[in-house]
């Protein structure tokens, strides 16, 4: 060998910063339909590709196209779009309640909206969810009341977390939507664990983890790939790749994969990449996961390619490291138009209706936040006791607790 | 009984009774862990609820998490204490916090035993006692045994507990009662009256701190190892001290030790964790607080050295009856 | 100066001057992360010294320990202190033991930095104040500044320092002190003499406390935020107390303390972190033994709850000006 | 979907126990020469297969063939031969020194000596290993004084730790060898750290690191491979599947994935896999990957096939969790038994002369114990002093160690 070079740190970049124009050429985009559906119960190794490609269904003209398409009925479409538009309606609502001052902080999915939305009707009643904070799509879709969302955002008097928890760390068991961590990660592998837990009891549930892009360098997705991997574990393993975290782009944490999906391969888990922003696509391959967990076929993981249209938080502001106009450029459109299309070239929805149903949630949104106004928001009105803040560390309150209590003087 | 067979019929009890229960770690399974704590379980109650796992702390502790928001009660083992920190987050972010956090909807009724303390020559990575960074946690509970009766009943009713509960195992104790004296040969538990262990089902309640002898001159606060060293220390000084074995360090029975000190005047604590920000801080915090007015001497504390745990140095890092036995004296000349 | 630029300012003469100071986190490069505070470090020193990495916090403290090991200086940011736990394992068993370990073959000289409090309603995972976790630690040093001035002195002794240094940053004073009255406007470091800060090169020593607030009927110790609400809550009562700021929790300034507590003969000991098991446990611990004689009444401890950190409630969770003004009043009725 | 069935636990469980016959049909063993060799600046991509087949330069009847072959002279072999007998003895009788009392713990490398042996030779001067317990090679094969590490070993009033760490947990910063830690997995993002840090520096060290088949589950090897990944660290990772973990066989970390080098095509990182009882493949294959760090190509994974032939420490007994004959079953032989066949069918070494070098090696290895006994042994003669228990915690001993000194007399 020849006298070596100097070594240089090699520090990835993003293809724009802002002032320059958004560039997507980077991402590569199969047509519709062309990537083939496999049986659920396929040998992982003989599926490789599909974590490389991107499966969609429903292509440019609004037609819903390939082996994926056909898992929903008009009347599921619909819901779909309704459930999107809601999500959509409730996130601006709130980002305007926080900029009035009635939370301290919000998180909205803004561009994202399809995947939550759509993967929850893959589940069953009994499945569990072990969301992150931008999954309020999980709960919008399963009925949850918008008015107990707001109450926890507001941490008024009925906020059924006593306010305790940050706005949007949700928690409801019986929606099927485990109680949100600040950390994360921590939830990936806790996911596995639950569904290791439905396989010990000889039961039939299921659960669901979610991720982000950037979380996935998170140690915990690696304790979970490893634990779901090995007992074959009944659980859907979600990565959201929405581009960003907080102002750090994909590139980091993915460094030199070719993508997150093809995480999975190390460890046998069939991984497949999906359109994030195509509600059919997302539902079609949440169904085919969630199946592989139910027949016992074990873990699969599963990417959605989607862009984070909005700031991270309300704490952010991406102006400061990203093109405004990036989302504008995003190749996979709008996961609400998409679908809207789509409905309208089955001729089951029409621009007015759209219109209309807007509208109709507007009021619906505006009369759940009046209602949740009148137990208060975080600097007016009902407040949870500051008795509550001292309840629920253990299930009975230790000695130690009951004196400070007492000394709080509550 | 041994203490590795009292907790072991412990898990026994407990798995027999609750099939909910359910028990696993590295090297836990088949092999019945390295220090056989969970051996038998795999044959008795199978693979499904009693199996190794994959070397990653975080995840032990993190499939417990969501095994225990299932409705399982998992009692998992980090093999030596020094090796739970990669699974600290889960404990303390998540764990300790469930409940709170989701206002019951969820919460995670485990245990996670691990064997703590040195005296095995095992240098820095097989001796630690990291109970302070536990009880320093709102939610979690954090129990140490000094013998086979108390291992069985303790642990039972941290199983039982439907709070995570940390249960530390003084590795020293598994075998026989050691009360610091190295060079002296082990007596078993076979010989010790606390090797006695009932039967079945029986717990020893969490919270719950119990006189080991009886003495007016000064309070010991004692727990694991320690208890015995203490009361070898007072037997060698012929000091009437009265050594309190706390057991359960948070809840932490108040009511004993301030009994005790507001009887006695004077107090001294000791554990083998390092002195500074150890779990001795808070006693010593709370007794001046409570007895200040009863107090006639400061309050004593000998503790392992704020040094990592050295391997040829052991005996040296130890805080053995001689130590304690000067501490007792100076708490009595105070 | 703000706390943020004093902060920013302490990195660049760091870097500046030495090429092997590099500093890296979550959002830490181009953005100059979350709280501003190595903005344009980036572009001034390239994204070799100064880089965004994946989120994992075990991922950038291993990282630097390798890099600090081959001989660089690395300033890693954790970007809340509630986030470090992920990194707990290779703080405490690797930088903390590594000098010790391999008898300074390899040492660890790397500076964690991480915004720590609460105040700012970030709930239970953006407000925590988990400095008894590392005091308990040997090895590691526990650094929190009170202002500006301190800030960059002291956070260029730590970057200087052969020894890993935890430097915790209170985020609620990084754009003003904050003395727990919320209510009331902010005001401005500009207008505070702690925010003139002296341009260029200067430390401020690690292990040295300072008197904030001379006065003779009772001691104060406190650190970061608390410091200003100890002296509002001096001012507020009328109480002659004189307010220790720590600056350094590891190694600590007990000589200063103790000066202060002999003359005063009362002590109360603040913090934003949980009562139990908390850094302040161990003052009473050093502070009973060490004055024991002189003292006239218990050590009183004005802390955070034994609760996580809540949302709503976090003006009845924080220990303001009228809790440490009640325990004043207590200790001089004591 | 019909009703689903009852889910089950998988626990993946050897093919043998202890009473069973040993039984290795399930490990596919390519004829050596048999794998290609691509040049160093291949794209991963390229290579996966490298990642399911095992790298073999030694076949059957002792001849080096294939593309790997060919990196070392018969002197070097040679040299190779003689290093891993030197280990061989220097563990036999350092077990033998535990027995006796005169340590309290040792950990052999029994079957697995060609590894580390073999791959300390493709490394340069500066460069940094970051091992775990079991490559005691890495020093025998530099040239580090076995009397230093049985002063270790022994914790004497020589031993260079000061008696402060376990035995076998050497740190020789001059031979290119990290402190070694009792926490698994640490080192293994230390050593990415390091080598970035030569990069940052533009200086040309690479480093190497080290970890188990079981430790590969640590949430620290993930941490290696985003980091590696991500700033194209020069870095070589190995891991040493020695088939075991204590008593746990490697399918519990591996769970559905074909190979532990599979791991690191989720991460673009290429990834070999090569027979660890081969001393030749094993020392092509580490040049080959310590070339592509040091031109700046990235970091590589190296999967080591290989059989802890002995207990994992002195405190294990292996008898109780797997056939105790097995060893003798497995597959790919004993790396001295191969080099030495090799070397004789080479017409440089004979027999004799091996027998003569052993009893060479074992007069060596028992002169260096009675020099390092000569300082003392764990519970007899010369022993670190307690001063230095309280010494190395800072650079300078703060006030409370000083008094804690003090207090302790020393
Ligand atoms: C353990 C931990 N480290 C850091 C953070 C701070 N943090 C909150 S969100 C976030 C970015 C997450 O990005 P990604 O996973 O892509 O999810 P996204 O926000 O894009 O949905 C970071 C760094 C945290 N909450 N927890
Ligand atoms: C964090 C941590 N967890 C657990 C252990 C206990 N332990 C020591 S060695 C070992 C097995 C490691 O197996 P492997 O990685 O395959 O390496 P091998 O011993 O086979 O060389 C275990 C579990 C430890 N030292 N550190
Ligand atoms: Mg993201
Ligand atoms: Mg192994």
């Amino acid at each position: 060998m020849s006298e070596p070079k100097p070594l240089s740190l090699h520090v990835p970049q993003p293809a724009v910063r802002p002032g320059d124009k958004p560039d997507f050429s980077g991402v590569h985009i199969p047509r519709a339909g062309t990537v083939p559906r496999p049986p659920v119960d396929v040998a992982p190794e003989e599926i490789r590709d599909l974590a490389y490609t991107i499966i969609r269904v429903l292509n440019r003209d609004g037609e819903a196209v390939g082996p994926w398409a056909g898992t929903l009925s008009d009347a599921d479409a619909l819901q779909g779009l309704r459930d999107m538009m809601k999500v959509r309606v409730f996130d601006a609502r709130m980002l305007m309640a926080q900029r009035q001052g009635k939370t301290s902080f919000y998180m909205q999915c803004l561009g994202e909206e399809a995947i939550a939305c759509a993967f929850q009707k893959a589940l069953s009643p009994g499945d569990m969810n072990f969301p992150t904070y931008r999954q309020q799509g999980l709960l919008v879709a399963g009925g949850y009341p918008l008015v107990e969302m707001m109450n926890q955002i507001f941490s008024n008097d009925a906020d059924p977390l006593h306010g305790r928890q940050l706005p949007v760390m949700y928690s409801a068991r019986s929606h099927g939507f485990f109680s949100i961590s600040g950390n994360l990660g921590t939830q990936y592998v806790q996911a596995v664990g639950w569904a290791m837990a439905s396989a010990i009891k000889g039961d039939t549930k299921i659960a669901a983890g979610w991720i982000g892009d950037g979380s996935t360098a998170e140690s915990d997705f690696h304790a979970a790939l490893v634990f779901a991997s090995t007992y074959k574990a009944p659980v859907v393993l979600n990565i959201v790749n929405n581009q960003w975290a907080i102002s750090t782009f994909q590139g980091i944490a993915r460094g030199g994969a070719g993508t997150f999906a093809a995480r999975g391969h190390g460890f046998g888990i069939p991984a497949l990449r999906v359109d994030g922003n195509d509600y059919l696509a997302v539902h079609a391959v949440a169904r085919w996961a969630a199946e592989r967990a139910r027949r016992n076929l074990g873990p699969t993981l599963v990417e959605y390619v989607t862009y984070r249209v909005a700031a991270h938080s309300t704490s952010d502001d991406p102006s400061a490291y990203r093109p405004k106009a990036e989302s504008d450029a995003w190749p996979l459109g709008d996961p609400v138009e998409r679908l809207k299309n789509y409905l309208i070239g089955r001729g089951v929805w029409s621009e007015d209706r759209h219109a209309q149903y807007n509208a109709e949630v507007e009021a619906e949104v505006l009369a759940a936040q009046r209602e949740a106004e009148r137990h208060g928001t975080l600097h007016s009105g009902g407040k949870p006791s500051v008795r509550d803040m001292f309840e629920g560390v253990y299930r009975e309150m230790p000695p130690h607790l009951v004196r400070q209590r007492r000394q709080a003087g509550v | 009984m041994t203490m590795i067979e009292a907790i072991r019929d412990a898990m026994t009890v407990a798995m027999t009774r609750d099939a909910n229960v359910v028990v696993f770690g590295e090297d836990v399974g088949y092999f019945g862990g390295v220090f056989r704590c969970t051996q038998g379980l795999q044959q008795k109650f199978g693979a499904a609820r009693c199996f190794d796992t994959p070397i990653n702390e975080s995840g032990i502790v993190g499939t417990a998490i969501g095994m225990a928001a299932y409705g399982l009660r998992p009692c998992v083992e980090i093999q030596f204490a020094d090796y739970v920190y990669p699974a600290y987050d889960q404990i303390v972010s998540e764990a300790a916090r469930l409940r709170y956090r989701s206002n019951g909807d969820f919460t995670a009724p485990l245990t996670i035993r691990m064997p703590t303390g040195g005296g095995i020559f095992g240098g820095q990575t097989h001796s630690q006692s990291p109970e302070a960074l536990f009880t320093h946690v709102a939610g979690l509970k954090t129990v140490v045994p000094s013998n086979p009766h108390d291992a069985k009943g303790l642990l039972i009713a941290a199983i039982e507990d439907d709070d995570p509960v940390i249960f530390l195992e003084p590795k020293r104790l598994y075998n026989g009662p050691f009360d610091g004296h190295h060079d002296r040969p082990v007596t078993p538990w076979s010989k010790h009256a606390l090797g006695e262990v009932p039967e079945g089902h029986f717990t020893v309640p969490l919270g719950r701190a119990v006189v080991r002898r009886p003495g007016a001159a000064v309070t010991v606060l004692a727990y694991g190892t320690m208890v015995h060293v203490a009361i070898a220390a007072a037997e060698a000084t012929g000091v009437d001290a009265e050594v309190i074995d706390l057991r359960t360090l948070l809840p932490l029975d108040l009511e004993t030790i301030q009994a005790s000190v507001a009887r006695t005047g004077r107090c001294i604590v000791v554990h083998e964790a390092t002195l500074t920000s150890g779990f001795g801080a808070e006693l010593v915090a709370l007794v001046q607080e409570a007895c200040f007015y009863s107090l006639e001497a400061p309050i004593g504390r000998v503790a392992g050295w704020d040094t990592p745990y050295p391997h040829a140095q052991e005996w040296d890092y130890f805080p053995g009856p001689k130590r304690v036995g000067e501490a007792l004296l100076e708490a009595m000349a105070g």
